[in-house]
């Protein structure tokens, strides 16, 4: 049987969790098995309870899942908010010297963590690597691959050579003294070159692949670390990134460069994507293209900083008054995170106009191994451009009527040629206009360009059987907790497949309408309070869904959760 | 040589009489006089009746959002630092709605030149108080009177501009000379022009103006480089108006501070997805 | 047969194209006929073409219509944009001394406007009070009624003489020169207290007749006059209007007063509701109640500052990200402007909610005559409010937890009780929560309140037949050409009724199923690209559309347009 | 008499060490001596660790947007102006997202203190630059450093605050005398307070202010209400910060100009539709 294995870190902020979390990833990862991690976090610097959860498996591995084989407590309030999630023979390991007395239920293992810290490295701090250590002599993993990791990722002097003394420590000190029982033996596997990364790294490796060139974007969680990665390779790669004062600097500064003849991109959350709307319709007006990330979290306003939620889809899709062509698309995994990115600078350009990216807080901060990207399939189009020769004489009109809607693109300082735009109405030569021929021409010609735009999506996805009885359908991050727990249906005799949708808008109408006729019956599975994917598909198919499976509460769905509820509702 | 006709554009909507003409007829004499050529310049602008003043000049064009030249016109100078580029904002436009804006690209002395229509009210909204309404000002929003105005060049030092002017619309020969200065300033350079609108301030009209403006390139002993001296000019405001250029320091743009733009213009860099291979690595 | 007459009065911004029409409209409404009268200008100040039209009926008149049966042509583009829409019969005042060669079919008056301006008040602006005066005299209209609204109008001073004088010189000179024929003969019938006022002076006075007590508002058109309206009566009725630095700041403070305890509101077009998304949920969060005045204009961005739209329909329903609860009125006439503002303020207390009112330009500042609102019926109720008494030794909780969703409102400043809100999820007493459950209980709580308000929604307006084969739907301020249209078709033989939406949100998906089970065929009209309500009425009824007549040129739709596109697509 | 434990609220999220915690104690310190009880103080805060202070004292409190703390303060004032109104700000929330109503507020001078924690970093979202960095500050967003940063006691003359004042978090005592002045103050009153950020900002550490800031108390010759000195002062940053009351000008708020207060405060004016009908014959 395929071996997996379910680790959690649990600690307060400023103990280490997520990078005990990374490192126990990491260390999976470079093993050779397939690892899917997530975090949950408080929105503060120190304190409260945070946990990484790690899963490994020889397999693919797409989504959490709750019991635990292990579980590092890293202090008391972690043992006792926990425990409860061990699996059957998973074991918690945790610091009995350090926690008081607690009612031993066999499954938990003391270690002491600050003491070995102390001892090999005369530093409490390190008990977190001690608990890493721990965790890998539990399953008799290669202590190698750790080794080359923490040197990694403390340095090869004193403070690395110090985490992987105390990781020993704790390693032994398992391998020695535990004595329970516990099922899950991991060696190695074949070393392979899979990458272990974040949806938000991903994004930033696509936006550089596309050649994007200029970010402007202001903090905010869960979408600050795509600016961040891009800030670090700015440099390298010739790519201005800047902080501006607020949200609507960001979007309109990317309007301007775009307009100027670069490609660029800004990224925030649903509160900075408030203060973007007005620039989004600019850019629709004035055939901008830019690609916009909106990395979800749960609102309404503030909402839950650090958590996850699919809140967003309406408004992304209607942001802004009045009407204007856009694309949305929203990655299911981590590797879509980086195609998708990646095509969002095509679509944008070759249909000049906004593309959305939507995701949110669990696919941005979710680690998964994927293969090594294949770049060599990536080819920038950057669409139609004016061709001053062909043109000669004739005078440039930047809004020039076509059948496809499409103008060409100019770029500014080209000699006898001027760029005009306007936020108004305005005419193929780009000045404001008042008269309703023009206007109707002019919204005629934008809206056009869906019609095009429309048949470059791609279709759904979907998985399992063509004529199953039960068609789940999700988008975003959902993804791979869909697909488990269609397999865990599968498994138990349900006749039931699974329709992804990752390319929202223009919206796939006939396929998901094909897909629909044929299920009996249909569960939308989402991760907020409303269904707004089963309200798009009903409004764009007229179609009805069965079920709506709703989660809101800011946490991730499990592949147990999914199933459950759809056995509830009957299959 | 760049002639005036080069510079020709549509014929405008503004009122006859509006203190806009002049500001035009001098933003045309500076840009030909720098013999500057239209497809090298872009000009930004929000909404209002300054923001039309682009449509009437041949140049590159973006005609943005309300209180938004500025965020656009950065952009775009990143991008492509070849370009001259200046951003046109009415008061309201640049002190009021846009007025994060224009305190942040003060301090990060982006290369831009900003040319604000200062003529203390509303004007494409029919006459509504602005920011730099009078004090007691009255208006239909303000019936009881505007409180204390925002004093944009105070604002524009206190800020961090390195080059901060007024021009008055009603001599055009002068505010030829700061546009000129203010365009070919390295630098954020603030350049506010007294405006009088006939048709809904009849308080601050052009005799008004003109009885108080003088130029500070009369007064010998006046040193722009001189921060204090400058903040006191700044708060004149009443009998006298100080005109010309109240404040000039010469420092490091954001853009020359960018190590991305050391290897030319953004526009110019060739893109290519397969130099991302060198980082797939670090995730392995 | 009820007489009937339509003017417009046309020139260049600055000339006086609006208050001749208004004085016009006026003079007509006292005399007991009902009048509607709307205006059509552009972007800027002076110049340009602008005309302003008045429909004067013996019988209630909802909607404007192109034949014209004067057109005053104040300069000689106007004549020549619009002496095209003349009906047969109808005739064309212009100064045939100002206006060069002009082909004269007949239809034309010339009537020397400058001159007679000159000769009798020394002024040639005063030449489009000629103007007014000859076209009442070519109808034979009752003299004293201008006569009077002149010197309301001017004052009675020289000014107002002047004016009286001059517009008399016109009168008589239509009477003593015209001698072609014209039918229209309109005199004074039973002198009437009706009201003649827009759109937004309705919103107005809903507003103060409401109690409201703060307005926070940043010019925009088609809004502002709401503002402009309020301020100048802010002293007399003790209240606070305000223009802020923006409309963030407009939405925010106007959040924070009603937090504090008091009504309040703000008014924009959809640019400057773009801005206010963010603060949009966060009434929603902190459950504050407020309402926003959205009156649309054609977008997207700037689009056609001064033109009418319904292109923010989707957008206001689902703005801000994350899911809560709001309202969303969008009244048909100038009447309901009034009643549904009254009625956004109990609604936004009694559910605590933002509630947005939806009109457009041609709603905002179209005059139509309207009974004196009857105030006897109005009660203003501020909800739930916190009895100190009651819960003595109890701690106050904002956000308690009840079955209605709805906890009790305190005010800021009774000793014993503190009012604690929080943008983040929060806990009853609002501070801040991290856990699931909290969450999920908050959200459910915020989600609850549809219910209640979903009860008292007023069910969608039908008019004609019941069982009638083709229904028109529509919303907002197409509501008279609507009603209109359907009595030509019916008028011609079609069974046609109709259903107007003015309570859009949360949704009368029964009353509209019911509506459309009895329709053979149904067509959605309206003043947008996409067919919003159409849209809508699909996802939430799950019930087809069978056209969608729309127009997106900035103009209102006509009665006799709409009967034609139902006759095209076949009734 | 009102005590210290009637302001003992929730316990903190914030990291030991940071100096959050001073302004915390100087703030409950300073409400004590003005004998204000809890249920007549307002905060309004906004996003990140500063704005979380309120909910770790007991008081009325509405937790707004990040950058948005000041309108709704300025909106509850209005409403009821027997509120002690206080907004409370990060750096980054109030110089830089919410800059624009930093100035506004300032001069249409309301009658809120605003008490900003400048830690010059943004904390709460673990350390990029905020306006205040200084420059050349290295972060994770400006891996080249910070531009020059706002200034915000210049910032805040120029755009007419009647009250600007520097305290330091690491002088519990000191900050307690500005915030009984700036909440005495009628009128807009800053208080910008450095604030040691333990986690994000190695540079401006305790150590770092407290080596260089000195009160201008200490400086018998400094007059607050003379606004040329006060901007000369902003201007002091490096090897000597000032702290204490740095400018102040009494003039009338925007309270006290507004007609319809003075017959009281608005939510204790009666609603009724019935008066409305005055206005009706307008229209007929
Ligand atoms: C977000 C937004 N808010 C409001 C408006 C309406 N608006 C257009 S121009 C303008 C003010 C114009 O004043 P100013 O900037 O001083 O320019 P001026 O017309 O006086 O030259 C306003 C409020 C808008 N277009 N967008
Ligand atoms: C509109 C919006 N943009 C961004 C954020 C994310 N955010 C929360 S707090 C914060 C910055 C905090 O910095 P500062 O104001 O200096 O407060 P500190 O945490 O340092 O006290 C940011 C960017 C947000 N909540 N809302
Ligand atoms: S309204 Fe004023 S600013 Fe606008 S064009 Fe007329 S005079 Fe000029
Ligand atoms: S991150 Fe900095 S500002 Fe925030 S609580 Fe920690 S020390 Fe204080
Ligand atoms: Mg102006
Ligand atoms: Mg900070």
């Amino acid at each position: 049987m395929d071996s997996h294995l379910n680790i959690m870190v649990a600690g307060e902020a400023g103990q280490g969790v997520q990078s005990v979390g990374f490192i126990l990833a990491k260390a999976f990862a470079r093993g050779g098995y397939h690892v899917f991690a997530d975090q949950d976090y408080e929105s503060r610097v120190r304190g409260g309870h945070n946990f990484f959860r790690v899963r490994v498996k020889e397999a693919r591995v797409r989504a959490i899942s709750e019991p635990l084989d292990i579980l590092l407590a890293l202090n008391e309030e972690s043992l006792a908010l926990r425990r409860g999630e061990l699996a059957t023979g998973g074991v918690a390991i945790f610091d009995g010297e350090k926690v008081g007395d607690i009612s031993d239920s066999g499954r938990l293992f003391s270690v002491p963590l600050e003491r070995l810290a102390e001892e090999r490295a005369a530093s409490k701090l390190m008990a977190n690597t001690v608990a890493l250590g721990s965790a890998l002599g539990l399953v008799g993993y290669d202590f190698g691959i750790a080794e080359g990791l923490l040197c990694e990722h403390f340095g090869t002097g004193e403070t690395g050579e110090a985490n992987v003394r105390v990781a020993r420590a704790g390693y032994d000190y398992v391998r020695e003294h535990f004595e329970g029982d516990f099922d899950v033996h991991l060696g190695a596997t074949n070393p392979s070159r899979r990458m272990l990364l974040t949806g938000n790294e991903a994004i930033a490796l696509g936006a550089i692949a596309a050649g994007c060139k200029f970010v402007a974007a202001y903090p905010m969680t869960p979408a600050t670390s795509i600016m961040e990665y891009l800030a670090a390779k700015a440099e390298e790669f010739g790519l201005v990134v800047m902080q501006p004062e607020d949200e609507i600097a960001a979007i309109n500064m990317v309007i301007g460069a775009s307009y100027a003849g670069v490609r660029a991109m800004t990224a925030t959350s649903g509160g900075g994507f408030c203060l973007m709307v007005e620039g989004l319709g600019l850019a629709g007006m004035t055939e901008t293209p830019i690609v916009v990330v909106e990395a979800q979290r749960p609102g309404p306003a503030i909402g839950l900083p650090t958590r996850t939620e699919q809140g967003d889809l309406e408004f992304i899709l209607h942001a802004a008054h009045g009407e204007f062509p856009r694309a949305v698309l929203a990655p299911g995994t981590i590797e879509d995170c980086f195609w998708l990115t990646f095509q969002a600078f095509n679509l944008a350009e070759r249909y000049q106009l906004p593309v959305i990216l939507l995701t949110d807080h669990h696919l941005a901060s979710s680690y998964a191994t994927v293969d090594e990207f294949d770049l060599s399939g990536l080819a920038i189009d950057r669409g139609l451009l004016f061709e001053p020769n062909e043109a000669a004489g004739l005078e440039y009109k930047r809004h020039r009527i076509t059948d496809s809607g499409i103008s060409p693109r100019a770029f500014l300082g080209e000699e006898g040629v001027l760029v005009v735009t306007d936020s108004d109405e305005h005419g193929e030569d780009g000045h404001l206009i008042e008269d309703a021929e023009t206007r109707t021409r002019m919204m005629q010609k934008r809206m056009r360009k869906l019609l095009g735009l429309q048949k470059e999506m791609a279709p759904p996805e979907r998985d399992g059987p063509e004529g199953a009885d039960t068609l789940l359908i999700g988008w975003g991050s959902t993804q791979g907790a869909i697909l488990e727990a269609a397999d865990i249906l599968r498994g138990e005799g349900t006749s039931v497949s699974s329709l992804h949708l990752s390319e929202l808008w223009p919206f796939p109408a006939e396929a998901v309408s094909r897909a629909l006729g044929r299920a009996r019956r249909s569960y939308v599975i989402e991760n907020n309070a409303t269904g707004q994917l089963a309200n798009l598909i009903q409004r764009e198919t007229g179609r009805n869904i069965t079920g709506r499976i709703l989660k809101y509460d800011g946490r991730p769905f499990t592949p147990a959760r999914i199933a459950q509820e759809v056995r509830k509702e009957g299959g | 040589m760049v002639k005036l006709a080069d510079y020709a554009g549509l014929d405008s909507a503004w009122c006859p009489g509006c203190g806009n003409f002049g500001i035009l007829a001098a933003l045309k004499q500076a840009l030909v006089e720098l013999d500057i050529e239209p497809h090298r310049v872009l000009i930004t602008s929000g909404i209002g009746q300054a923001g039309k003043l682009p449509h009437y000049l041949r140049c590159n064009l973006f005609n943005s959002l309300h209180g938004r030249p500025v965020p656009p016109a950065i952009g775009a100078k990143i991008a492509n630092p070849d370009l001259v580029v200046i951003a046109v904002s009415g008061d309201g436009d640049a002190y009021g709605e846009g007025g994060n804006h224009f305190v942040h690209a003060a301090r990060r002395n982006h290369d831009i030149t900003y040319l604000v229509h200062d003529n203390q009210v509303y004007g494409l909204t029919k006459g509504q108080a602005s920011p730099t309404s009078d004090e007691d000002f009255i208006t239909k929003t303000t019936p009881h009177g505007a409180p204390l105005p925002v004093n944009p060049i105070a604002l524009a030092i206190a800020a961090g501009a390195s080059f901060v002017a007024r021009g008055f619309a009603g001599d055009v020969e002068h505010l030829v000379g700061l546009l000129r200065a203010g365009i070919t300033h390295r630098g954020f350079a603030l350049i506010d022009v007294l405006q009088p609108c006939v048709s809904f301030n009849h308080k601050n009209t052009y005799r008004w103006y003109r009885e108080r403006v003088y130029k500070l390139e009369d007064e010998p002993d006046y040193d722009p480089a001189d921060r204090m001296a400058a903040f006191a000019k700044a708060q004149e405001w009443g009998e006298r108006i100080p005109t010309g250029l109240i404040y000039r320091k010469v420092r490091a743009t954001f853009e020359e501070q960018l190590p991305a733009l050391r290897r030319g213009s953004l526009v110019e860099q060739k893109l290519e997805p397969a130099p991302v291979a060198r980082l797939l690595g670090e995730f392995t």
